[in-house]
């Protein structure tokens, strides 16, 4: 029964692939001379750090990719659990299996540069895509959003909604995560820019598990309520948890900034509850990441050294996917922003940081 | 009901344990069913319950055959049992467990006053002292066995079958029990009675089958053509009986002397010597606390007051590891299911247990083949009956498993042994065997202090006896090897402080 | 507690009974080792499967990677196995792997410390935290399973405290070279680290005077106790060698990642810790191990995954079908077990 | 009034709720905020869940075995229940009992396997696990179903004064449970099975239809925990359940059940549960710094189960 799944799916993808190529004739035949970008026989694989609905966009993306730069597969995989072994033994697997370039989140900054070396040492390039790895790494850039600078201009934002001044809590994620500790610092800076005006009340970490964040923000909200002028999430389910709470409580006065673009965040947007979020570009991210490492892994281009990279705190090779705050104001358009952000990076992005033959 | 087994057999892996058994049970009588351990009884019994199905033959009930797929459906069809096995829940009630399987309800939920009240009324049979509404796990071993009496009486079953319901009871319940069940198989009831005791069997059988290595020695013999002499060459296929050691007289130096003993248990007072190679009988009732004394002696149980001397030296033994490396005393358990034995483990591994740390070479290193050799004398001297010494000691018979607990006490080589009720639930052969080999072991040079309640091996065996009586000890008496005199005085000896008692309270 | 009898756990025993008390010397090689042989003629029919299905399954990139996450598998199921033989368990194997892997990468990094002091290092803390628990279980008698609840939030907290959760991810390059060796280009050597536990472990419960009194102790405490076993003592070695082999696996991660994290072991190890040693024998009532069995049960999931990436099965449905094969895997086990005793019957 | 106190302690899980009171008493002292009526709320709500949890382990441990699928299950029936509101459009009414069948059929699944195959229930229901994560990560795509009814989300915020709607449904499940367990002859003999298999065998109890009973009824209560996640979390998320394992074995056991079966207490895993509760809640409230809460939750449990030891160990309850 299994096997006999596994058969069909062989077939389909065999079918698929035969499709595309003939597709891909076609398109050359017919658009030949407009030059669309050459058709590759790259198969890249976008790997999320595990199940998670942010990645979701990739998916599109990956397609978007595949169609619009004739790359011969553009794979969105994703790891069974959020577990480091679990997303190394997947893309060993793929390489096994002959990918030839990888778009990786990193779900653990530091534990995936070792995978990177090896994909490295086998001549398979990677890139990070969503977050950074940790310098000193192999990845070939950091495609994402800088957490540290999202968490920085989050708190900021949030400060400028309290007027200035007040007592803000900082929900963050799991402990464990380097990611967690950079935020943590940002939201610290940030808080220490107002010279007291403002202060860290209090920081809530280990919330990316549903029911214990649903748990420690209530709690936290029972306790300090009154205290309370603002409160900034840097996790998506602590964001989403939040301003669940938020609209529970009726609260209007504490001003919360998010992150992510969950429906239950915009929907407390629209409503009030919540000031704004902290967008990221998912796609941007899945459908540049998969552009660029295309023209990597066709041996074509290789990264200029001497590039105007962002330096953040986690790498020196970094360039921002778009971060922007979505409020009231901009709740309709933000989409057409990132995809302006998008289209701005990818026809861009040959030239600033690559040397191409 | 009219119960007829007709040429069952039963194999299990290395084992041929019943071949072609016959057995036929009348309405209105008591059968006896006999044989040494290991001869067949229980696997019967546990086909016959439901509980094993026969690779062969058939059991009928009032002509008609049956397939009992589980113990349920023997119920069903009428058939109550007191199995070997202690088959309570602990931490049940009384009455709930008396009633398990059929607990009455009310609106859908136990109805916990007729629970009690119909509990009380199958234990009042046998025992007032017991309340229904007492924890299992929190009564003595022998108000356990009463208590599955009561269940088994419960079901009120036309058959019912008892496999040494009195293993472990008074003598005083014993009675309460036979009348009992011949009330019931006067009011037409069938019984089958599994003991060791042939006192029993004679006091209480109609007729007897008799099983020797799976195979029927005798079918259905009325009780009366029977003495003692035949049923046991029935059982045993040769005659054997108890023989009493010759008296001895040792004097010898003291290898371990108690000077005022207390424990947590209760213990007060206690003093007494044991001599090199002497057999030291140690004598009570059940409850009298002589294993809990063992225990304390063996660093199992603490002491609260007085001192253990060995050789002379005060010795603070505080576990059962000391006692064996540094003391060189070993504890021969009466439990040896829980405590005696390792049922998942060899019968290697369980004699070998006390000498591992003699066998194990350097970075403790222990040979296979060095343990093997140190193990075999001992499965060949006590003629272990097994097929490997790789097999599971959970699979022998119960005198096979009592012999691995000796053994394994034998090659660890102490000084000192003491063994809690050697021979209890073991048949003739063995315990006969068994009283040789202690005899024979105290004549080498081992002191033994020797545990039981049984008196004629205790008669038969001990050079001198003390007699303990709640908590203390009350008397010690010589023994020249004569029942009646050395009988007479040992519970003379009980009766006089239950006196003592009496008056003290009455005064 | 102690009259309850402890037999639910023994249900599975006929198809788990491996080499180390069990019957063997007299019924031969074959039918002793039996369990094991059944349960690796699935692990082979699985590779032949899929590397019929899917080439790139054999490849040695492949390979490579099967038996690098094989390694660190085997040594966590073996940290699990040896508590789960004195009848306890140890909830903390990750707690104690992730502490000893930031100790290894303080000393490494920060102290500058040669690499085989730091390893010393690393495994003594492991050993120290295992041998922790044991204590606390004896002389509390509270189960094991409370305690090491409890402690495996404490070190790990513990753990926090001290590094602030910041990863060592500078260490001297050797180690992550060796995480990335390839010996005869498909095998690490970490896996031969693995065997070399795995042998060990085999002498010490088969050979060794303390692993036969820990195989007793596990089996029927009170009659190990009333036979002289130091009980106590055993259980608290085996929990301190719980912690080394535990500190030995975060160890092991540490070259593979070249790096020392936080986020590694934690709650993430428990099933895996389980799972080979159940899978391969290992009863959780105590008194049995399965030393091979471990290695073939952890053989076994990984196999699966594995396979199931190459052939490139549904994103998100993976998941559905390693649990349908191990389902099949362990229950063809079992029939297979349910066969040979019937056979061996009838020709009685 | 001595002995009275004497029998108290006796009970086994007094020393759970020595620790609880005196635990509270503190917290209390320490911050006003404690016996505000929206922290008890908060705490009362954050309390459901994980009681649906941990019963659902303790009918397991209770005929000795267990259900390492509690998670998964929950997970599963969760976005089932949300895929048919959602998607589908199945009325509440008929959703959330439907959602709980499939909770209790799978229960069912876990309970057959494991009799039929005679394979440790430890294994089977692992594989089933992943089985259920795998549908469940398969149906949703890791994407949570948002639009729940609002009856629903508003059962699972609403209160009257401190007390959450959401806690009538674990209240009924203990008053149910503790009846079964402790008034009904299936309850009976599920114990009598965890306590001495062979015996219960014996006295005519059918042990596999009482394990796959056990099995059965996990399933339901592990469903219904799942249905309690949904209203409280106002979305069906597919990482609902993933956190439960531990959590679903802590709470019976420090609540005085023995692994080995046979012995459970709804009481003693109800106190459990609250202790747990509360330790959470006042860590926040006591504003204990992130580093350090995973090490106080460790200490505050040994110091809890210490405090019941010592308690069995004086009054010879061992």
């Amino acid at each position: 029964m299994v096997l006999a799944r596994e058969e069909f799916m062989k077939l389909l993808c065999d079918a698929i692939r035969g499709l595309a190529a003939s597709s891909i004739l076609a398109g050359l035949a017919t658009f030949g001379v407009v030059g669309l970008a050459q058709a590759s026989d790259n198969k890249i694989a976008l790997i999320p750090g595990g199940p998670h609905p942010y990645f979701a966009p990739w998916e599109q993306a990956a397609a978007d990719a595949k169609k619009d730069f004739g790359i011969a597969a553009v794979d969105f995989k994703v790891p069974q659990e959020w577990k480091l072994n679990l997303q190394t033994e997947l893309v060993e697997s793929l390489a096994a299996q002959g990918y030839t370039a990888f778009g990786i989140f990193p779900g653990d900054a530091v534990g995936i540069n070792s995978t990177m070396t090896e994909l490295k040492d086998s001549s398979i390039p990677s890139a990070a895509l969503a977050g950074c790895a940790q310098d000193p790494t192999d990845a070939a850039f950091c495609l994402g959003t800088d957490v540290y600078n999202s968490a920085y201009l989050g708190t900021k934002e949030l400060i400028k909604a309290m007027g200035g001044k007040g007592a803000i809590v900082h929900l963050a994620g799991l402990l464990v995560d380097p990611n967690t500790t950079l935020r943590v610092k940002a939201v610290e800076t940030a808080v220490g820019e107002t010279n007291g005006e403002v202060t860290l009340l209090q920081t809530v970490a280990d919330t990316d598990a549903q029911e214990a964040a649903d748990q420690k923000i209530n709690a936290l909200l029972a306790a300090q309520k009154d205290e309370i002028g603002g409160m900034i999430a840097t996790g998506y389910i602590p964001s989403v948890v939040a301003s669940k709470s938020l609209r529970t409580l009726g609260d209007k006065r504490i001003k919360f900034i998010g992150i992510d673009d969950d429906p239950i965040v915009l929907e407390a947007i629209k409503d009030g509850f919540v000031a704004g979020t902290m967008a990221q570009n998912p796609y941007g991210q899945g459908y540049i990441g998969a552009y660029v490492l295309d023209l990597l892994a066709g041996g074509g281009c290789t990264i200029k050294e001497d590039a105007t990279w962002i330096e953040t705190p986690q790498t020196k090779r970094f360039i921002d996917s778009g971060t922007l705050v979505i409020n009231a104001d901009n709740l309709t358009t933000y989409k057409d922003d990132l995809k302006k952000v998008t289209t701005d990076i990818q026809s861009s992005f040959k030239d600033k940081y690559l040397t191409c033959k | 009901m009219q119960l007829s087994i007709e040429g069952v057999s039963k194999a299990f892996p290395g084992v041929q344990a019943l071949d072609k058994v016959s057995f036929e049970l009348r309405p209105g009588e008591i059968q006896a069913l006999m044989g040494e351990n290991g001869a067949g009884k229980s696997t019967l019994i546990k086909i016959i319950t439901g509980l094993y199905r026969p690779d062969d033959g058939r059991v009928m009930i009032d002509g008609q055959e049956m397939s009992f797929q589980s113990p349920r459906d023997a119920i069903a069809a009428g058939i109550g049992a007191v199995h070997q096995e202690r088959n309570l829940i602990p931490r049940f009630s009384v009455g709930e467990n008396i009633l398990l399987e059929r607990l009455p309800t009310r609106n859908g939920l136990l109805d916990k006053d007729a629970i009690h009240n119909e509990a009380r009324r199958y234990l009042d049979l046998l025992d007032r002292g017991i309340d229904t509404h007492t924890e299992v796990r929190s009564l003595s071993v022998a108000q356990m066995q009463i208590v599955e009496i009561a269940k088994a009486l419960s079901l009120e079953t036309k058959c019912l079958l008892m496999d040494e319901p009195t293993a472990s009871i008074t003598e005083h319940e014993t009675e309460a029990l036979f009348t009992l069940l011949k009330r019931l198989r006067d009011e037409g009831a069938s019984i089958v009675f599994v003991s060791h005791k042939l006192e029993e069997v004679f006091a209480i059988a109609d007729r007897v089958t008799v099983l020797r290595d799976g195979k029927n020695a005798a079918l259905g013999e009325p009780m009366s053509t029977m003495t003692r002499q035949n049923l046991i060459s029935l059982m045993v296929g040769r005659e054997e009986h108890i023989v009493n050691k010759p008296q001895r007289s040792v004097d010898t130096g003291v290898v371990l002397e108690a000077r005022g003993l207390q424990t947590s248990f209760g213990h007060r007072d206690i003093s007494f010597s044991l001599k090199r190679g002497e057999i030291l009988g140690l004598y009570g009732l059940v409850g009298a606390g002589r294993s809990e004394l063992a225990r304390a002696i063996v660093g199992a149980a603490p002491i609260t007051g007085g001192e253990v001397l060995v050789n002379g030296k005060t010795a603070d033994i505080r576990n059962v590891h000391q006692a064996l490396n540094q003391f060189r005393i070993g504890y021969i358990s009466e439990d040896r299911k829980n405590e005696g034995l390792i049922l998942t483990h060899t019968i290697r591994e369980n004699i070998a247990v006390t000498i591992w740390r003699r066998l194990a070479g350097a970075l403790g290193l222990i040979r296979p083949s060095a343990e093997l050799d140190a193990v075999m004398p001992y499965v060949e001297r006590l003629e272990i009956r097994t097929p490997s010494v790789e097999q599971k000691v959970g699979n022998l018979s119960g005198g096979n498993q009592q012999k691995v607990s000796v053994a394994k006490w034998l090659a660890a080589n102490v000084e000192i042994l003491i063994i809690d009720e050697p021979t209890v639930g073991i048949d003739i052969k063995t315990k006969a065997y068994l009283h040789e080999l202690i005899h024979e072991i105290a004549a080498g040079g081992t002191s033994v202090l020797l545990i039981s309640s049984d008196m004629p091996e205790m008669v038969a065996l001990a050079d001198r006896i003390l007699v303990m009586h709640d908590m203390r000890l009350v008397g010690e008496v010589a023994n020249d090897r004569r029942y009646e005199t050395v009988s007479n005085a040992i519970m003379n000896r009980i009766h006089a402080v239950e006196e003592e008692r009496s008056t003290a309270t009455a005064g | 507690m102690a009259d309850v009898p402890v037999n639910f756990f023994h249900r599975q025993s006929h198809m788990t009974d491996e080499t180390i008390s069990t019957e063997r010397s007299r019924r031969g090689f074959f039918a002793g080792a039996s369990a094991q042989i059944g349960l690796f003629a699935i692990v082979a029919l699985l590779w032949v499967i899929f590397s019929t299905l899917a080439p790139g399954f054999t490849s040695p990139i492949n390979l490579f990677g099967i038996g690098r996450s094989l390694a660190v598998d085997i040594v966590i199921g073996f940290s699990q196995m040896v508590v789960l033989a004195t009848g306890g368990m140890n909830l903390a194997v990750g707690s104690i792997g992730v502490c000893a892997v930031m100790l290894t990468g303080f000393l490494l990094q920060d102290a500058g410390m040669p690499i085989p002091v730091a390893l010393a290092g690393g495994l003594l803390l492991g050993g120290a935290l295992g041998w922790l628990n044991g204590f606390a279980i004896v002389k509390t008698g509270v189960n094991a399973f409370i305690i090491t609840l409890a402690s495996a939030s404490l070190f790990l907290g513990a753990m926090l405290i001290l590094s602030k959760a910041v990863p060592y991810n500078t260490l001297p390059p050797e180690v992550g070279q060796f995480g990335r060796m390839r010996i005869w280009g498909y095998v690490s050597p970490l896996l031969f680290i693995a065997i070399a536990i795995g042998a060990a472990l085999y002498v010490l419960y088969r050979h060794t005077l303390l692993g036969r009194q820990i195989l007793a102790a596990g089996a029927n405490p009170r009659a190990a106790e009333m036979s002289g076993v130091p009980v106590g003592r055993v259980i608290i070695i085996s929990h301190t060698l719980s912690g080394l082999l535990a500190a030995t696996a975060g160890i092991m991660l540490v070259a593979r990642l070249g790096a020392a994290m936080p986020s590694v072991g934690g709650e993430d190890w428990l099933l895996p810790s389980f799972l080979g040693p159940v899978l391969g024998g290992t009863l959780l009532a105590g008194g049995s191990v399965a030393v091979i069995g471990t290695m073939i049960g952890a053989a076994l999931v990984t196999t699966i995954r594995s396979g199931l990436l190459v052939l490139q099965v549904g994103n998100f449905w993976l998941q559905l079908f390693l649990g349908l094969i191990l389902l099949a895997a362990v229950m063809a086990d079992r029939y297979r077990g349910v066969f040979l005793e019937r056979r061996s019957l009838g020709r009685k | 009034m001595n002995s009275l106190l004497r029998r108290f302690l006796m009970v086994e899980w007094s020393g759970i709720l020595a620790a609880i009171i005196l635990g509270s008493a503190l917290l209390a002292w320490l911050s006003p905020a404690f016996l505000t009526e929206f922290n008890i709320y908060v705490m009362l709500r954050s309390f459901c869940v994980a009681l649906l949890v941990g019963f659902a382990q303790m009918v397991t441990l209770a005929v000795g075995q267990m259900n390492i699928s509690v998670g998964a299950l929950g997970g599963l029936v969760a976005v089932l229940a949300g895929g048919m509101m959602e998607k589908l459009g199945v009325p509440m009414i008929l959703a959330i009992p439907a959602a709980i069948a499939i909770g209790a059929l799978c229960g069912l699944l876990n309970g057959v396997l494991t009799e039929r195959t005679g394979i440790n229930g430890f294994i089977i229901t692992l594989a089933t696990a992943s089985a259920f994560t795998g549908i469940n990560l398969g149906i949703t795509q890791s994407i949570p179903f948002y639009n729940m009814p609002p009856g629903l989300v508003a059962f699972g915020s609403d209160r009257f004064f401190a007390f959450p709607y959401l806690m009538i449904a674990p209240i009924i499940a203990t008053i149910l449970l503790g009846l079964f367990l402790s008034r009904t002859v299936p309850g009976r003999h599920l114990l009598a099975v965890g306590g001495n298999p062979h015996a219960a065998e014996l006295s005519g109890i059918s042990r596999g239809r009482i394990t796959i009973l056990a099995h059965t009824l996990s399933g339901t209560l592990a469903a219904c925990a799942a249905i309690l996640a949904v209203a409280q979390l106002g979305s069906a998320q597919p990482t609902i359940g993933s956190d439960w394992l531990l959590l679903s074995f802590a709470a019976p056991i420090i609540g005085g059940a023995a692994l080995t079966g046979g012995h459970v207490s709804v009481l003693g895993t109800t106190l459990a549960v609250i202790l747990i509760a509360l330790i959470e809640n006042g860590m926040v409230l006591a504003k204990v710094d992130p580093y350090w809460v995973q090490f106080v939750l460790g200490a505050l449990i040994l110091a809890a189960v210490w405090l019941n030891r010592w308690r069995a160990v004086k009054t010879g309850t061992d």
